[in-house]
């Protein structure tokens, strides 16, 4: 089906399954419960999962296969999101235009760093893009390029925005006023509730996971080709390849558009959820944040960059808004000395020591579990006797 | 003419002097091998042969062409292929996928963008890959990951993948180096079938005699990084020049 | 241009009107649909949203406002000794929450960049459902969410933000600013640097290379040079610049005899110390004594800073050693409970808060529009900096700047810096349209309750 | 001219952090071969060593001077040392202003204790795992160092001085009749720096040790095969490295106020240094640390800023550059991480 064997496609269905029904699986505590805190389907928050799940999903395609470890993947995010807002403040709000420039631009710039940093391998590859990654953003930060041509180009620290006297030539009588598609807007949302919960169901959040659901498929069509082939035999032994008469150099450099192809859709995604383009986002951190992604969730799997890109979103946005407060809240049944003392150890690993979690995890993922979240899905899945698959790893949630 | 012509190649690292004026012809459809002590400058002669490096002076002409200048897969795309002394293979990959590397190398060339075709679904380079592991009776070991593999089926796989590739010259570094008798003997013999199934060259490198003179049929012996002398196994044997710098040394 | 503008106020966001899909009933339509305006509270309980940095450089500051909006919440609820709510000139606050509602809050951490900081404050208004968002500290940030809020329909109450943009060219009918902008900074300096140094000086500046230095360095440079100063140079450094160096080097020979550090935070803390290593407050140039002026100071950055601040004469918002009602009983409210005096942030903080449920109390609703309309034009005393204006036209509030200088010899942790003048809010007035304010094209747009 | 005199000075200033810290992670690269991205953070303890000094030096206690009042209007604590109570104001007032220099002894065994826990109890579980492992679970561990301190310590930049007599600036160049002052901790910084990496040059080049090591660093297997236990011996480099970043951080202190975050700020930096010295050469990394350092300079000085903004990306400019036409950075080996 669709050109996959049996166990890819239903690897795919699974995808789509959990991207049709993440309201439900991301919302199911009750709206009222004490739970209800850990809920993590409100669309800004799904939103982010199928975006950087594209993200990562695209540099998995880089660095899964190849193994070329890129520092500077945040650049092509960034000047994504630039090119997207930058439609919206000429053309007007349709998300269409804004979001193929911005895999042309993306495309473009991967072109030229690309080329120059695959002339090096190992960790002058990685060191080269960072360098490249960096000037980008100093560049965006001050908005250099702007003050050489002596116009806004990025807005600096701001962040590139759309104003009310911007062109926005096709911007007719009726059409809305933020980001849409064809008139369907993106913030606009349906909510469903039944009993105690309630489901929400945002445009924005969809059209991101159509694009995830997309982006997943392709990237498991790379896989299978000849094309993803030639680019796990560059990863593996790169001095036979060219003993076997192959151009190692065309086939790392097109892997690396495809996925800074990727990063830029994920850019221009998130511009069009939220019309705004800072610069912070390709900075080099941010770079290592979807390396993180990808090796969490299991790198050079298929969907394990999406489970990465899930799990640190949902760490990012759920464990730094437990304050103490709420902390004193939740153990407050216990004796106060006790409850003092949980509470003194909780609050490292939360809300402002939320990088003391994320660190932590990420550090016992590569200690003890190299594979990511994938290989512990095989692990348990072979505990428990069952058959080690594709599919039965990702029988689990997104979280 | 032979199918690979070197004419007074020399190479030099720093002081050493690794190869001096090496004259070679290796005729086609024959089997030539380059024997030597330790030091003799064989190993840098292959790596002039196949581009990993520059001569400083001198040409290396295959099939009437220069190969200097050229990067590895260029040459490889002339039609030599290389076996190493350790099996560089793809390790992290099975052994049919390891096949059809090298089978769509053959078809599509240095560099042909095929992302969203299904691998198994091309099916002229499946059953190449799928003969080829026939003819080397490697098939029931299709699924195999090669990291497990022992090292006479890693050789027994290199080889199949530059014969996909079907050579007009393989080059052999030592192939049967740190295996064991057995491995050894179904080396030689899988040589041996290879010659007189198809129509090839073979340029062996070697320390063991055992095999250069099992299957050799010119022999060109080098000493600190020049040709001593050249000539059938038989004379080789006798020659007093060999029995003193080589030969005897051995023994 | 009107003409646009009047037209995209009437359009409503939100809805999901362009979808043109039949839709089973069992659905409400939009959870903004079925609201007056983004998050109306329905239960016994409002919530609001305080969005700091709680990590990155500025975490400390990010806290201490934190400290301070808990403080607020309690005096609402009636909770602690009332805080401000008894020198407040309203007295629509009645210490039983806001309309009859307890008020609750939630927490979220800008990081101190803009898309985090939009992050952040989305999940507290999609998921927590917060009425309102208060806090910040730095502009990039503020603008962002400022923006944010205004497409949301809820009411955003600045942190520590000092950039003209702020209420300038970025101001929105949603947002509100409590805290002073490097406009009045250097309005409410000039006159003093006149007295204290003489109209005859050659200023250099370092600017950090972004929007808040850009604005600061303009405003200072254009008040010291109506008063005669000359501007020699002025460098701008990049905002990772940690050592400051081979800035300041030039400036040794360069004929100043004044440095006009327009950083904050580390960039300030560390440039600084740099300008004291290199011995230029001993120096003597042009037979003047050499001086050093820093337009921003917080406290924080002064403890940062050290004894480096030593006579740098800088300027603020707020200051908890400034003596009236209001002040006095946020600084006895605060000290009591954190044991340290609040910071500058801190107190813009409080009496956000406190500004905003009242304006609700007194508009009768939590609806951002009427919230707003209860604002705008507000005049009041008593939560700490004096009569306080805000401005109908920008949403910015008016206020008398305080013009501090680092205290020779603290005696204290907490003691180091000290009140050197009071510049009224007269001198520090502009005109809604001033040029550095975006001129005549900035424009609030109108109040979106976001349904 | 004496500008340009002290462009130098500040080039080599920075490039005296550089070095240092770059040193260690080549150290700790060539004889490990082990990237280590949580190099920076050793660099950060070492300067919250000077920090935790100073502190423990002017610990103190409190008494209540009812003549003062503090900020609530209650009796104000006055705070006074123990140091200067028990050995009067001039010894303890003097060993408090010379808390920095002192911290040179003080981190010595916190250094090696961080670096021998840090080498046994993680790193060495990572010698045979991919160079990407390797930089990913030590970027862990310097996000978790780095939060460690910002809850101990908080996020903000803490001031602390050089001793006093080495506060002040120096007077220079009076014998080439020019008028050059620099600040004198920072001429400090630039000789300690120097002779911190002489005394490791000396030390691998002069003592048995140091030739197993280097001998090690050169081909490791040879080594092993001769019998010498060279992992205890690379242990004991690693405390070494982990020193040295540690002391170019107690020096540090006083020129910018340190911070939680100052080690991942330093982190790129000095990565590109070593990149651009070349992977696991020593020299190498010294030699690019001035270097960048000097350029770094020199285009944040106006004169040299040909364009807008040259100072913010001068560095990584350099870096494409010199990646690009030496592949292998200014002395680096062939062969060395190139898989």
């Amino acid at each position: 089906m669709l050109g996959l064997n049996k166990k890819d496609f239903n690897l795919l269905m699974v995808v789509v399954g959990l991207s049709l029904f993440a309201p439900f699986i991301l919302n199911i505590f009750p709206k009222d419960s004490a739970m209800a805190f850990f809920n993590g389907g409100y669309p800004d928050l799904m939103q982010r999962f199928a975006i950087f799940g594209i993200f990562a999903i695209g540099f998995n395609i880089l660095f899964g296969l190849t193994g070329y470890l890129s520092f500077g993947h945040a650049a092509f995010l960034g000047v994504g999101s630039y090119a997207a807002v930058w439609m919206f403040k000429l053309l007007g709000y349709n998300v269409v235009p804004g979001l193929i420039l911005s895999v042309i631009v993306a495309g473009l710039l991967s072109v030229v760093i690309g080329y120059v940093s695959l002339r090096r391998s190992g960790i002058y590859f990685s060191i080269l893009t960072l360098a490249f990654a960096q000037m980008m953003y100093s560049i965006a930060y001050s908005d250099l390029f702007g003050r050489w041509l002596g116009i806004t180009l990025t807005n600096g620290e701001t962040g590139l925005q759309v104003y009310s006297n911007d062109p926005q030539i096709l911007l007719g009588e009726n059409s809305p006023i933020v980001p849409h598609i064809f008139g369907l807007e993106m913030n606009a949302r349906l909510t469903l509730p039944i009993g105690p919960w309630e489901f929400v169901f945002p445009v924005g959040y969809y059209f991101s996971a159509l694009f995830l659901v997309l982006a997943f498929y392709l990237s498991i069509r790379i896989f299978r080709s000849p094309f993803g082939l030639m680019l796990r035999a560059v990863k593996s032994n790169n001095q036979r390849m060219t003993y076997t008469g192959l151009n190692p150099r065309p086939y790392t450099l097109a892997a690396f558009i495809i996925s800074g192809m990727y990063a830029g859709l994920a850019g221009g995604l998130l511009a069009s959820m939220d019309p705004l383009a800072g610069a912070e986002r390709m900075y080099w951190t941010e770079s290592g944040a979807v390396v993180i992604m990808t090796i969490l969730g299991g790198v050079g799997t298929l969907i394990g960059p999406v489970l990465g890109a899930g799990t640190i979103k949902y760490m990012e946005n759920i464990i730094s808004k437990m304050n103490e407060k709420l902390l004193h809240e939740w153990f407050g049944f216990l004796p106060d000395s006790l409850e003092y003392s949980i509470v003194w150890v909780a609050s490292w690993f939360t809300g402002e020591g939320w990088h003391m979690t994320q660190g932590v995890v990420f550090m016992l993922v590569i200690i003890f579990l190299p594979g990511g979240l994938v290989e512990g899905g095989q692990r348990l899945a072979a505990r428990f006797g069952a058959k080690s698959n594709d599919t039965g790893k990702t029988a689990q949630p997104a979280e | 003419m032979g199918i690979l012509e070197v004419k007074d190649v020399n190479k030099r690292f720093g002081g050493l002097q690794a190869l001096g004026n090496v004259n070679l012809s290796v005729q086609e459809n024959t089997v030539h091998a380059i024997i030597g002590p330790n030091g003799a400058g064989k190993s840098t002669l292959l790596n002039c042969l196949i581009g990993k490096l520059i001569p400083d002076t001198g040409s290396v002409m295959f099939d009437g062409q220069s190969v200097l200048g050229r990067l590895p897969y260029e040459i490889n795309q002339m039609g030599i292929s290389r076996v190493f002394q350790t099996p560089e293979i793809f390790g992290e990959l099975n052994v049919m996928e390891n096949m059809m590397i090298s089978c769509f190398a053959k078809r599509d060339g240095a560099f042909r963008m095929q992302a969203m075709a299904d691998m198994y679904r091309e099916k002229e380079v499946v059953e190449k890959a799928e003969k080829m592991l026939e003819d080397m009776a490697m098939i029931d070991k299709r699924h195999d990951h090669t990291a497990s593999m022992s090292r006479g089926d890693k050789r027994r796989l290199e080889i199949a993948m530059c014969l996909s590739q079907e050579p007009r010259l393989l080059l052999l570094d030592e192939p049967t180096a740190g295996m064991a008798r057995a491995d050894t003997n179904n080396t030689i013999d899988l040589l041996k079938q290879i010659k007189e199934d198809r129509d090839i060259t073979i340029a062996i490198i070697e320390h063991d005699m055992h095999v250069v003179f099992s299957l050799a049929e010119r022999i060109t012996v080098l000493a600190q990084g020049t040709p001593l002398v050249e000539d059938t196994p038989d004379k080789i044997k006798g020659h007093p020049k060999v029995q003193e710098a080589y030969l005897g040394e051995a023994a | 241009m009107t003409n646009k503008l009047t037209r995209r106020g009437v359009l409503k966001s939100g809805a999901v009107a362009g979808a043109g899909v039949a839709l089973p009933t069992i659905f409400t339509a939009s959870s903004a649909s079925a609201q007056a305006y983004t998050n109306e509270p329905t239960g016994s309980t409002v919530t609001l949203g305080f969005n700091v940095p709680q990590t990155g450089p500025y975490a400390e500051e990010g806290l201490d406002e934190l400290r301070a909006q808990e403080l607020a919440v309690e005096h609402l609820n009636g909770e602690g000794d009332g805080g401000c709510l008894n020198t407040f000139t309203s007295k629509a606050l009645k210490g039983n929450g806001i309309l009859g509602k307890k008020v609750q809050f939630v927490t979220g951490d800008t990081q101190t960049k803009s898309d985090a900081a939009r992050a952040s404050a989305k999940s507290m208004i999609e998921k927590d459902g917060a009425i309102m968002i208060n806090g910040g500290s730095s502009s990039g940030v503020a603008i962002a969410v400022q923006g944010l809020c205004q497409e949301a329909g809820v009411i955003f109450m600045a942190g520590l933000t000092h950039s003209n943009d702020t209420t300038g060219k970025d101001r929105k009918a949603n947002g509100f600013r409590h805290f002073f902008n490097a406009y009045m900074s250097a309005a409410a300096l000039a006159p003093v640097l006149k007295s204290e140094y003489g109209a005859d000086r050659r200023a250099y500046h370092l600017t950090a290379d972004y929007t808040w230095g850009w604005s600061q360095q303009e405003s200072i440079a254009a008040a010291t040079e109506a008063m005669g100063w000359e501007t020699v140079n002025n460098v701008l450094t990049p905002l990772a610049a940690t050592d400051f160096s081979s800035y300041i080097t030039p400036v040794l020979n360069s004929g100043a005899d004044v440095l006009v550090l327009n950083h904050y935070g580390g960039n300030m803390v560390n440039s600084l110390t740099n300008a004291i290593q290199f011995g230029l407050r001993d120096k003597m140039v042009n037979g003047k004594q050499f001086e050093i002026v820093v337009p921003l100071y917080s406290e924080l950055m002064a403890a940062g800073a050290g004894k480096n601040v030593q006579g740098v004469l800088g300027s603020m918002n707020y200051n908890w050693q400034l003596d009236n009602e209001g002040s006095r009983a946020f600084v006895k409210s605060f000290g009591e409970k954190y044991g340290r005096p609040p910071s500058n942030s801190a107190q813009t903080c409080y009496a956000q808060t406190l500004l905003y449920a009242d304006a609700c109390e007194r508009a009768g609703t939590f609806n951002p529009c009427g919230v707003a309309e209860a604002l705008e034009g507000f005049e009041f005393d008593g939560l700490g900096n004096g009569p306080t204006l805000y401005r109908a036209d920008d949403h910015q509030c008016f206020k008398d700047v305080l013009v501090v200088k680092g205290k020779e010899n603290p005696t204290n942790e907490y003691d180091t810096l000290e009140i050197v003048d009071q510049t009224p809010v007269a001198q520090v007035t502009y005109a809604p349209d001033h040029p550095m304010f975006g001129g005549a094209e900035a424009s609030l747009g109108t109040c979106n309750p976001g349904a | 001219m004496s500008e340009f005199i002290l462009q130098i000075l500040n080039g080599l200033d920075k490039g005296s952090a550089y070095a240092l810290i770059a040193l260690g992670l080549t150290l700790i690269f060539g004889t490990l071969g082990v990237v280590n991205f949580a190099h920076g953070a050793l660099f950060m303890i070492g300067a919250f060593c000077s920090v935790t000094l100073s502190r423990i030096l002017s610990a103190s206690y409190e008494t209540v001077d009812p003549t003062q009042k503090d900020f609530l209007g209650n009796p104000l604590k006055v705070k006074s040392t123990y140091m200067e109570s028990w050995l009067g104001p001039d010894i303890g007032g003097a060993i408090i202003d010379w808390s920095v220099p002192l911290a040179i002894l003080f981190s010595i065994p916190i250094m090696i204790a961080v670096g021998i826990a840090m080498e046994r109890g993680l790193i060495k579980h990572f010698y045979k795992r991919p160079h990407a492992d390797q930089i990913l679970v030590t970027f862990g561990l310097a996000i978790i160092l780095q939060e460690i301190i910002r809850g101990f310590y908080g996020a903000n930049p803490i001031q602390t001085p050089a001793p006093e007599a080495l506060s002040s600036v120096a007077q220079l160049g009076g014998a080439l009749g020019l008028e050059i002052v620099y600040p004198a901790w920072r001429m400090v910084y630039f000789f300690f720096a120097l002779a911190t990496i002489g005394g490791v040059f000396a030390f691998l080049q002069f003592t048995t040790f140091g030739m197993v090591v280097r001998a090690g660093m050169a081909d490791r297997e040879t080594v092993g095969l001769m019998g010498i236990n060279i992992d205890r011996r690379f242990t004991i480099m690693f405390a070494i490295a982990a020193v040295v970043a540690g002391w170019a951080g107690v020096m540090y202190a006083p020129i910018n106020a340190p911070n939680y975050h100052m080690g991942m700020d330093f982190l790129v930096l000095s990565f590109v240094v070593v990149v651009v010295g070349g992977m696991g050469s020593l020299p190498g990394a010294v030699a690019a640390g001035f270097l960048l350092g000097i350029l770094e300079s020199f285009a944040s000085w106006e004169r040299f800023k040909v364009f807008d903004g040259l100072d913010q990306i001068i560095i990584y400019l350099v870096a494409i550059i010199i990646l690009l036409t030496r592949p292998r950075g200014l002395m680096g080996k062939k062969g060395v991480m190139e898989d």
